[in-house]
This record gives C-alpha cells, structure tokens and sequence, in this order.
C-alpha cells in the first residue's frame, strides 16, 4: 500500500501553480539544470551580478557562485569560442547572447566549429551546448535589437534551433536543451519574456526531448503553421477567424531543427490549406523551407499554395513603424482570406 | 641519398667559428618605449600647465561642459516622459564627450558609438537630430556627410574599421582628414577593435582611436573586462602610440586628443588615446546600476565631477566669476527648454518609407510588399 | 556616310574571341572598372603581389598600384569594416573573401552595416561595394574550403547576391556588380574557374544591370532552376534528359536578390513541372525560397510539387565523398523522373 | 531651479586648497615592464647558457629535428604522389614544432593550427592519422581526447579561444592541464586572437599562446600584417607576459615554452611566446613562392637552419658524432619509408558515413536523406 503522491494534492504540496512569466520560466530551468548537473555552466555578458539585462540569469552566479555563472569580457565569438573549448573538456556551456544582432559577431564560432565539431572529430568530440539568444521585435527596441536570425541558424546543419511560446515550453524546452547532446540554438522571444501562465516552478511537466511541433489550437478549415513570438498572434487570428466562419488550426513548431514534418504534414493534409507566419523577414526566411516541405509532401492535398505571412524584405525597422512590419492578426486573416476558398472543399 | 637530402647544408668556413646568428628577417620595427603611456593619467587642471592654455579656448570648453551636464539631464527627462525610447547618458563623462569634438577640425570626421550623442552635439549637431534614433524614429536623423558625423554605431567597437577605412580613404584622395573613432571600455574587448587598430597602423591611417574608460560595460567592471595595465597600454602591440589621460579633466583630454589629431594630420599616424572617467548614471535609463555598484563609489567620482574641476580652476585664475557661470548655465537652460519643446512634438513617419532605400531602386518584390501595405493602409484609413 | 564600326569585321579588330577562363573573365572586369573608375578599389587577403589565391585579381595591382588593389592585414571583419570606411568616403570597394567559409569572421559588419547602412541613414550613404567570395565545392578542397554559403546571404535585406555560370557573365556580371551603387555578395563558383569558353576581353557584350535570370536551354517538358556551379551540372541532365524522351528548360537564374520572378514562373507556367537544383545544403537554403515562390505563384499550372535536389543536410564533407554529396545529373534526373508524369499532360 | 540642478555640488572645504585628486578607479593593475618582452630574440645556441642543458634532451631535440625535417620532405612528396591533397609544410620551423610538443606534459593539450601535423606527430600522434584532413579523408584522424591534440584548426586563429575555454575548465575542475595554442603571424590580426588573449588574462587561464612568425602569411609578409616593434609586444596590452625566442634555436624555443607551460601549471597565467621562424617552402604545394619573394631571403635564412645550429653546437660539445647523426637520419628515414608505405593505401570510406555524427541522433530528415543515398549506390553497385 503506497501513499498516492501524484494527483492534485501532491501537485499543490509540490507548489500551487500561480502566475510565472517566461522570464522566471527560463530562470528556473537554468537553475534545475544546474542544481543537477555541475557541469552546466552559464555565461554571458551581464549575466552574473546583473542577472542578464532580461534578468533571465537572476540569482543563478549569487546561488552557483561566478564560475558556474560568469560575466564574460565583451566579446561574443570570444563567449563562443571559449564555451567550445570548455565543451571539449566536457562542461555543458549554456552561452547568452545579449541581442540577436549581437550573436553576429560569434557566426564563424558557431558556423565553423559549434556546428560541426562533433561531425569533424567523427563523434569524439561533440558540443553539448545551448546557445541562448533572445529575439524578434515587438518591444519597440532600437536598431539591432529586434532582429528575428533564425533563417541563419536553420541553414547551418549541426545545430538544433528551438524557440518557446508559452511559459511550460519555456521551461520544457530549454531543460531539454541543456540535456541535449548537440548544441542547440535557443530563441527566446523577447515580447513573451513578461508573458504569464500558471506554472508550478515546484512541478513542471515532464520534459520532452526537443523536435516535436505541437497542435495548439484544433481547426479544420486551415492551418497556421508558426512558431515563438507570432504563436499568440495565430491563436488570436484563428478567434477572430470564427467570425467569418473559419476554423483554424494553430501548429507551433517549437522546434525548427529538427522539423517535425510529421506533425505539421497531418495537419496540413488535413485542412487542405496553410499559412507560415512568422516575423523574421519572409526572403529566404524560415517559412520558404516550411512552405516548400509541406508542399513537397501534402502536394495534392493542398487547395492552395502555402502561403507566407512575414516580416517585409526590410532591414528591421525603427519602433515607431515595427507595427506596420510586424505581421498582425489582420495579415494573417488576410492571408487566409487567400487561400481560394472558391477552389476547393 | 634520401638520408642526406633530409639534413641541411653546411654552411661555408670553419666549422668552429660558426655561431648562430640573429634571424635574418627580425629586427625591431619601431622602439617600443615612445608607444607606452604615461605612468600616471594626464591631468593639466591643478597643474602649472593650464596656465599655457588659452583662456578663451577654457571658457569654451566650459559653456560646452555645462550645455552638455543640461542636455544629459534634460534627455533623461525625456525618457520619463516617454519621449526617448531609451538613453544612455554621459553625465559625468562630458569633459570626453566636449574635448572630442572640440579637438576636431570641420572637415575632420567623428565616429560615435551609441552613448556619444553629446559629442555630435557638442559638434554642432542639432540635438533633435543626434536624439532621431533614441526617439524611435528612424537610425539616423541626419546626413552624415553633411556633419561628418558617422551614425550612432550600436554593435560595439563596428564603428572602428569605418573610421579607418574612410581615414585611409581621405589619405589616398590627398585630403586632409583626420577620423576619431569613440568606444567605450568594454567595447576594447571586441575583435573589432583588434582588427581597426592593426589596419590603421599597417596603413598608417590618419585616425585617433579614443576610449572613454567608465569603468563599466553595463553591469560589467573592468576587472573583468581586462588585466592590462591600463587599456591604452594595447597600443604598443599595434605599434601606435597609447597615451592615457585623466578623462574629467577636458583640458588634459582635449590637449591630447588634439595633440594626437595633429599627428594623424601630419601623417603621423594613429595613436590610442584611454581617458579615465566614470559613469555616474546607470547603463541607460532602463538600467539599475544599484544592483552592481555601490553608491559609495558613486560618491567618490561626484568629487572628481569634470565641470568642478574645471570651474574651481577658472574660478581660482579669474577666469570665471558668477556673471559668467550665469551666463553658461542660462545657455544650457535655453537649449534644454528649445530641446524639451522640440521633442515634445510626435514626429509623423510615413510607413511607405519602410521600402525606401532598401536599394537605391526599389526591387519587384519589395514594389509588391509596398503595394500590400499601402492597401493595408487604405483600408484601416477606412475603416 | 559612316565607316561601319561594328559588325564581325570590327570584333575582329578589337580581338577575336579565343579561349578564356571564368578568372581571366573576372579578373578583366575588375581591370577595366579600375581602369575606368579611379573609385574601385580591391582590397583582400594575398590580393596583390600573389594576385589571388585563384589568381582573380592578376596584376592588378602592379598596373594600378598597391593602393588600388591591397593585401590587407588577415583579418576579414577588418576588411569589410575598413571596406564600409572607405564607401563611406566615396570609394567602390571590391573586397575578396580568400574562400566562403572565411567570410564569417566579416558577417556582423556585413549583416550590421554594410546591408543596412543606405536604410539607416535613408539614402545618404550607399554602399556601393562588391564582396566577392569563392564558393562552392567540387575542388577537392579540404574543410571550410568548399562552402556554399549564400543562404545566409539571401537572408539579407540589403544585400543583392548573383553568381555566373558562364565566362561571358562572369565578365558582364562583375562589371554590373561593381557599377551597382549598392553592396553585391559576388559567388564565384570555385570549380568553373577555369571553366573555359569563346570571348573576347577586348570587345565583351555589353552589360546589364542585375537581376535578370536567362533560359539556357529551351525546353517543354519539365524547368530545371538553378545557378552558379550546377547550371552545367543542369545542361548535361537535360542533354541526357532527352534520351528519356524529356525536353528540359535549363533556367540559370544569376542573380538570387533580386530574384527574377519573371523569367522564372514564365518557364514554369510553360512547362507545369520544376526542379530546383544548387550544391547548398537543402534545408533552408536557396531552393527552399524559390520552390515556396514559384509554388505561390504557378500554382495552379503545377502538375507537381517543385522539387529540390540540394546538398544532403550536412556539414561539407570531405574531398575524398564529396561527390557523394554533391547533387549530379543522375539526382536530377531522378528529381525529374519523379516529378508526377502520369498526373498530368 | 533647473538650472542649479544642471551644475554639480560643491565639495567641503577650502575652496583655494581644492586640488584635483587622481581619478579614483584608477590604478595600474599591473606593472607593464616584467610583461615586455626581451629586446633580442632570445637564442641559447651559441652562448654559454647551453651549459646548463641536459644532454639528453639535447640529443632528443636533434632526434626530432631530423625526423620533422624528414617527415616534411616526405609530405611535401606525398602530394606529388597524389597522395595528400595538400601539404603546407613546417621545414625551416621544425624547433617551433619540435619544442612546442616537447615542452608539454602528457596531460596537457595542444591546439595546432592547420601547418602544425609536425607538432602533432613530434607528441605522439601516428603521422597517417595526423595527415588525415591533408590526405583527403574525414577531417579529423584521431581522437582529440585520447591524445589531448585538438583538431587541426583551419579557420585561422578561432582555435585560440577553445584553448582558453578547455584550460579554464580544467583549471575550474580542478585539473592540472596547461593547453598550449599555435598560431601564425598571419593569425594574429584576427579578432578570436585578441578575444583569446583577453579572456585568457581576465580568467588567468593556464594557457600559452605559441606565434610562429614564419615571416609570411600565404603571400603578405609580416610589414604588412603589423606595425609592432614585434608580435609579443601584443601581450602587454593583455596584461600577459611577452617573451621572443629565436625560432630556430630550438633550445631557447623550448626553454622559453616549458617556462610558460612552468608559469601557466602554477597558477600564474597565460603568456604570449613569440618565435621568429622562417618558412622555407611555399605557403603549400599548391603555392609559388617565387612570385613574392626573391631567392635571396630564402637562402639567407637556410644559414640559420634549426637543425644546423644545433648539429654544430652538439657537434662542438662532444654530444653528437657520425653515430649520431647517422642514427638519427635512419630513425626518421625509417618512419617516412613507414609513412610513404602507408600512405600508399586508399582509405576506404564508407558514403553512409556522411550522415553519422551530424548529430548525436540520427533526424528523421537525414535519415531520408540516408536512405536517398543508399538507394543509388545500390543502383550503382548493380549497374
Ligand atoms: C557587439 C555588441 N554586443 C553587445 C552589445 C550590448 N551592449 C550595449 S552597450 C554594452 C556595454 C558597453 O560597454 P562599454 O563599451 O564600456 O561602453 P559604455 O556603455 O560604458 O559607454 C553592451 C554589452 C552591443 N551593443 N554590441
Ligand atoms: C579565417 C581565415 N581566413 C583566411 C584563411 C586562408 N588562409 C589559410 S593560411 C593563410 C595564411 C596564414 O598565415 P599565418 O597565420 O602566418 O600562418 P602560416 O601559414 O604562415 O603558418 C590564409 C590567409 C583561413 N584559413 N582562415
Ligand atoms: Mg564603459
Ligand atoms: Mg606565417
């Protein structure tokens, strides 16, 4: 006879979920991971004292002390070439990148050695690595502070590139990260770091590992295929969707590395139509792949061609004209609008 | 055969005369002892030295240091009442600010970074125009040629190699156009950085590297930053010249970043200049500097503030009495009040410009996006 | 009554066409914009004296001296950001990036400034400069010798990004490139370097602004898209392609940004079916964007899925499998053989 | 009101006895003299300090110089065999090479660059294995861990930060490693070397930084790459100390290297070493040397050959006769005859290989693409 220690009770033992925001999320994952396993270690511009200027990093260097979570010199391939080295000798480095725009500096680190250490030395040396980088717009920051790179990454094989949309993937996810044995590119969306959800820090769910798109919103007419920051965009898109008699499926990829073809190819087979949507510019953006795969495997279930909600071919603009750029409710229903209703079903 | 093909020739003579001689290719290029820095920071201020220099020249840097202290406490304000996105401030850091610009030429050019808006300022900028950016308008609010003024450089230490290349470029032309090159200590830790000094030195470039030493990048001290000895110490390495200098002092900083600027103009080449201040503000008004430093330090620098340095040293000399601090601190008022009003204005963007100079001519594709936009826009003004 | 000045005779005159290589071609296009523009300059690693390691850049700078044509410190941040300089004054940088996998340290003056700096300052500093970077492999090269990079190039606002396949559009297009007054990411595919071809340094075709694909081979049955390294690779397939009763359209697009819709979806409308073919991995890269783009825009003339044949997903292998990796006529042809016959016409 | 605000607070006290005070943050961190380096290359060979060497390492230096020699001629042959696909050779910098390996612990690591097999092979590594990436095969031979060697690095200069990385975890871990890094002259222009050294200093981090000043990057030569009086003046600026060896008197090499392996293993820090070294061989097999420098240098240079100096001294001291120098032509000619035999074989490579270690876990994606691949050389096989 067993005293039950799952179920609601033990959960409200364990810490009654109350609003957390991604921010905390994040915190708290870095932090388990930590407690866990010494070999994590956090570094980072402004990381440590400040608690990263997102203050994601709050109170990880007072708890583990500077060396486990260290404010680097100013430096970004400096930050990323050294966590290679430290990979090398079996540390798990989990890297901050202050700005998307400032991981630039770290491409030939990333490109030439994160990503493909593990193939070169034929699985002797691989780079269990996270590299943290927040991004998107939204927040009304100036000049290179609101880039969405995640076109770059994707394009670089080696790397896993995941970005959280609720503040459970948050924590989920960048456990998952951490535990992986490839580096992975971890995008957080800076416009959802004060976004809540009732979350138990003391009982999150259970971690699974990444690659793994999730339905968030079951819809039969179509499918908004998305991801990180345009997650709540499509939720609400699809709400507005009903009035005009739409029902609309939301998948959030989660993970664009791997991709999770399984799940979106259902869906897509499903519905008959989808839309991409995300922020980063739609040229050669990540929504080109997810179009051309999803063709590529749902071509005659498909009413439509997929179409691409995105950012403008535009270098990112300044806040007082973001909203005009960023993709909004309205261009995604527009978009929809596009997916010749007449044609089909 | 093989064997002996595998050793090397001996050399002609007697064999035990043979000694090893230096490397043939090594000599020293330049004697390091002229590039190291002074000891001790520059100071001239407290020194028999102000009295070499011309009065009128410290009034100036006066009047700009107390305009500058009012337009970083009037941009502060701006950002309390929403009308900056964001600023990081130079209070306590003016006498860097005003000597930069003051030690340049008209056809000289500046390279600020994200912080040194007073220093296009106190070049002659319009301040609305130096604040275009933090105001969340468009990157740069003005024409760069016009000022020679290089835009407001984010990505740290980025705006180095510009500064070199458009020197070596005025070099080539046969024009005589010094470049100086802001950026902050934390910024010295950028490849960058590396990579500007060496291609100015090899090119031997007309232009002053200038590093405000502020103790802080962020929340980041420069303990962790570096273990120099001082930062212009990196010049040797490049085989420039470093000097390092008292940074509240705007007479000593003036005196060598304009000694250093004549360098540069007479071909002399570049020099690193480290002038030594302290960031009295937090990062930016977004920022919580009591989370990393203590107010005591604070406190420390507020002794060493550049303007009372300077204005105790007129005061003493006879220079400056209260009719002409009046008069300073009135001018600042007038440019603060004018900057108040004149941003208290919304600036109207037009959101077609969003696809303007994407290219100097628009592509198909982006001609395609304008046109769903402004569609977008007909629609919302209709609705 | 004029002297005639053209025509066969005076093309005689003015040299008659004898073999050439695509560098010869190349090098020639730098020569007569330097000889034409004292503005362009080139500037990059082992430039000079050597002339290039692929001998690109061949007595230029003992015709136009050291300060025309520069070996610049080994540092390729240094000479895109000294390069940006130097616009900014006036000047038309022709940089060279030694191999593709080396212009990464260059990326964040690349994706920071040099692709942003007309937008930021909104007209009033263009950056007109020419960023030439061998890519491509099939050379036998060992690691980060054999990079196709231009994905992340596309991702790019800011940046125009061609490549030749022919000796004549090496010439025609480097010239247009250097008279751009905005900055080109110039691909040069390593392996046609000495690709060789009937021309004429001394009276070259006259040259068209970018941005223009050409039909290479005519075709009805199915349009093969691609550039750069695999255009012959293309030619030979549709060659072959004939013996199965296919009739293929070889478009060789030149230029990726801006892209060339225009020609592009002509040919696909024509003939219902297409293939994408380029040596850059497939996932997010330059196939991703045009399949998605013609999909949206031909969609309803497709008798079947755009199909992408691409590099395998995976970090540039070694010379001694890079064949394996590398796509060939017969993966064209397999793409073609898949391409849905008994669907359609 | 505001205007009062604008202007700062006086200090206490006597207001004609207020001097300015040095600016408070600042110091000297460290003293800059002991981090120069030495104005002469430092040379053993041929002065007295030879004294003091243990014979046997003398004698084990000479071995490895005539076995490094014979090793680059016979790479520098396998590639007009066919059987390398490149070579960039070390002969004329087998000290640097020899005394890097020697100078470390087997527990240390070494971080070469891409012309640095020879110091692989001179720590043990099989030569097949270190000539894999150069042989055409998969990029790395040998398991970094097993002999604490890091992957030949290409990408110039990016393998120095990893040195820095995997010295301060061992140092954090507790661990008695020195990771000692190699890099060219050409390498140090580029922002990872500054970046490396910055981090290396602020985390006093147990490594050495190796230059070979081979005079040349490819074509450029070093006037063109610096300005410096010499490349270890860099490490001033770091806060590290420089020291300059003559590259070719592999005794000073060495004791030079094991001084700073010494330093680094006790806590005390990175250093810069800089040897100045000379390439005797185009930049690679592929490379014409003549198009950039004139025979002359190359000759002037061969008189300070490295194994030279050091046959002569030993010769002069009585530590090498005929024997010995027979013995060690025929222990190096009989690895390269080993080498040569070896390197005769086609490796086989398995095609499927090239979608293992892409990731930890094979992807759905690749397994397609896997399977994509199977199909046709199965096709293949049957056709
Ligand atoms: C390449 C890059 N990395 C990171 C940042 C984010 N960032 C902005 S300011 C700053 C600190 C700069 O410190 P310092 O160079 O000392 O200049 P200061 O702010 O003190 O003027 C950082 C890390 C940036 N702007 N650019
Ligand atoms: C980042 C990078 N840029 C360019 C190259 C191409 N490259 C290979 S070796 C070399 C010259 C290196 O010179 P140096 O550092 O002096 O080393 P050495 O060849 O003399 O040993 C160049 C430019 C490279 N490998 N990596
Ligand atoms: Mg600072
Ligand atoms: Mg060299």
């Amino acid at each position: 006879m067993t005293t039950a220690t799952t179920g609601p009770a033990a959960a409200k033992a364990a810490g009654k979920p109350k609003p957390a925001t991604m921010a905390q999320a994040l915190q708290r994952a870095m932090r388990d991971a930590m407690a866990e396993d010494p070999t994590v270690h956090v570094m980072g511009e402004d990381v440590g004292t400040l608690g990263g200027v997102f203050r994601v990093t709050d109170g990880l260097a007072k708890e583990f002390g500077e060396d486990r979570c260290t404010d680097t010199p100013l430096a970004e391939a400096g930050i990323l070439g050294t966590a290679v080295g430290m990979a090398m000798y079996g540390l798990r480095p989990v890297v901050e990148m202050q700005f998307d725009a400032f991981a630039y500096p770290a491409f030939e680190q990333l490109i030439s050695h994160v990503a493909r250490m593990r193939n070169r030395t034929r699985g002797a040396m691989p780079m269990p690595m996270v590299i943290r980088v927040p991004y998107g717009g939204g927040i009304g920051g100036v000049e290179h502070h609101s880039d969405s790179s995640e076109a770059y990454y994707m394009a670089t094989p080696g790397l896993h590139v995941v970005t959280p949309a609720t503040v459970e993937d948050a924590y989920g996810l960048l456990r998952a990260a951490i535990a992986s044995d490839d580096p992975v590119v971890f995008l957080e969306p800076k416009r959802l770091y004060w976004s809540k959800s009732d979350w138990s820090p003391e009982a999150p769910a259970a971690v699974e590992p990444i690659g793994k798109a999730v339905v968030r919103r079951h819809g039969t007419s179509a499918t908004l295929i998305t991801y990180g920051p345009s997650v709540p965009v499509c939720l609400e898109a699809a709400e507005a969707a009903t009035a005009e008699g739409w029902d609309l499926e939301v998948v959030d990829l989660r993970s664009l590395v791997p991709f999770d073809d399984e799940t979106v190819a259902a869906s897509v087979r499903r519905t008959g139509r989808a839309v991409v949507v995300h922020e980063s510019n739609g040229f050669a953006g990540p929504g080109a792949e997810i179009a051309a795969r999803v063709t590529e495997r749902c071509f005659h279930h498909l009413e439509a061609p997929v179409l691409r909600v995105a950012g403008f071919d535009i270098p990112y603009p300044p806040p007082m004209l973001e909203r005009h750029h960023l993709p909004g409710v309205d261009r995604v229903l527009d978009a929809v609008a596009r997916l010749q209703w007449e044609a089909g079903s | 055969m093989q064997q002996r093909s595998s050793t090397v020739q001996e050399p002609p003579g007697d064999t035990a005369a043979y000694r090893p001689t230096p490397p043939p290719a090594w000599q020293p290029r330049t004697d390091p002892a002229p590039l190291l820095p002074e000891t001790e920071p520059l100071r001239v201020l407290g020194t028999d030295a102000v009295a070499d220099a011309d009065p009128a020249l410290l009034r100036r840097l006066y009047a700009e240091l107390v305009r500058g202290r009012r337009y970083n406490a009037q941009a502060t304000a701006l950002t309390k009442q929403g009308r900056l996105a964001v600023y990081p401030s130079t209070t306590g850091q003016e006498a860097c600010e005003v000597a930069a610009a003051l030690a340049l030429e008209e056809r000289d050019w500046l390279f600020p970074s994200y912080r040194d808006t007073l220093a296009a300022v106190a070049r002659g900028l319009d301040p609305v125009q130096a604040l275009t950016l933090l105001r969340g308008d468009w990157h740069t609010g003005y024409d760069p040629r016009e000022y020679r003024v290089a835009p407001l450089c984010t990505p740290l230490a980025t705006q180095l190699p510009h500064a070199v290349g458009l020197a070596h470029a005025a070099r080539l032309k046969g024009d005589d156009v010094v470049a100086l090159a802001m950026v902050g200590d934390g910024g010295t830790s950028e490849g960058d950085f590396h990579e500007a000094l060496n291609f100015a030195a090899v090119w031997q470039a007309p232009v002053v590297f200038f590093v405000q030493n502020n103790g802080f990048a962020i929340s980041v001290p420069l303990a962790k930053q570096t273990a120099a000895p001082s930062l212009a110490h990196k010049a040797v390495g490049y085989g420039m010249p470093g000097r390092l200098v008292d940074g509240n002092d705007v007479v000593a900083v003036h005196q060598v970043l304009t000694e250093a600027v004549a360098r540069a103009r007479r071909g002399g080449g570049p020099t690193l200049v480290e002038a030594i201040t302290y960031r009295i503000d937090a990062h930016t008004n977004a920022d919580d500097a009591t989370r990393y430093r203590a107010d005591g330090e604070v406190e420390a620098w507020r002794a060493h503030d550049p303007i009372l340095l300077l204005e105790r040293e007129l005061t003493e000399r006879g220079l400056l009495d209260e009719d002409g601090r009046r008069a300073a601190a009135e001018a600042a008022e007038t440019m603060a009040a004018e900057l108040r009003e004149r941003m208290n204005a919304d600036p109207v963007l037009d959101p077609m410009a969003l696809f303007s100079h994407v290219y100097a001519e628009q592509t198909a594709q982006l001609r395609e996006q304008a046109a769903q936009l402004r569609a977008e826009l007909e629609a919302e003004g209709e609705a």
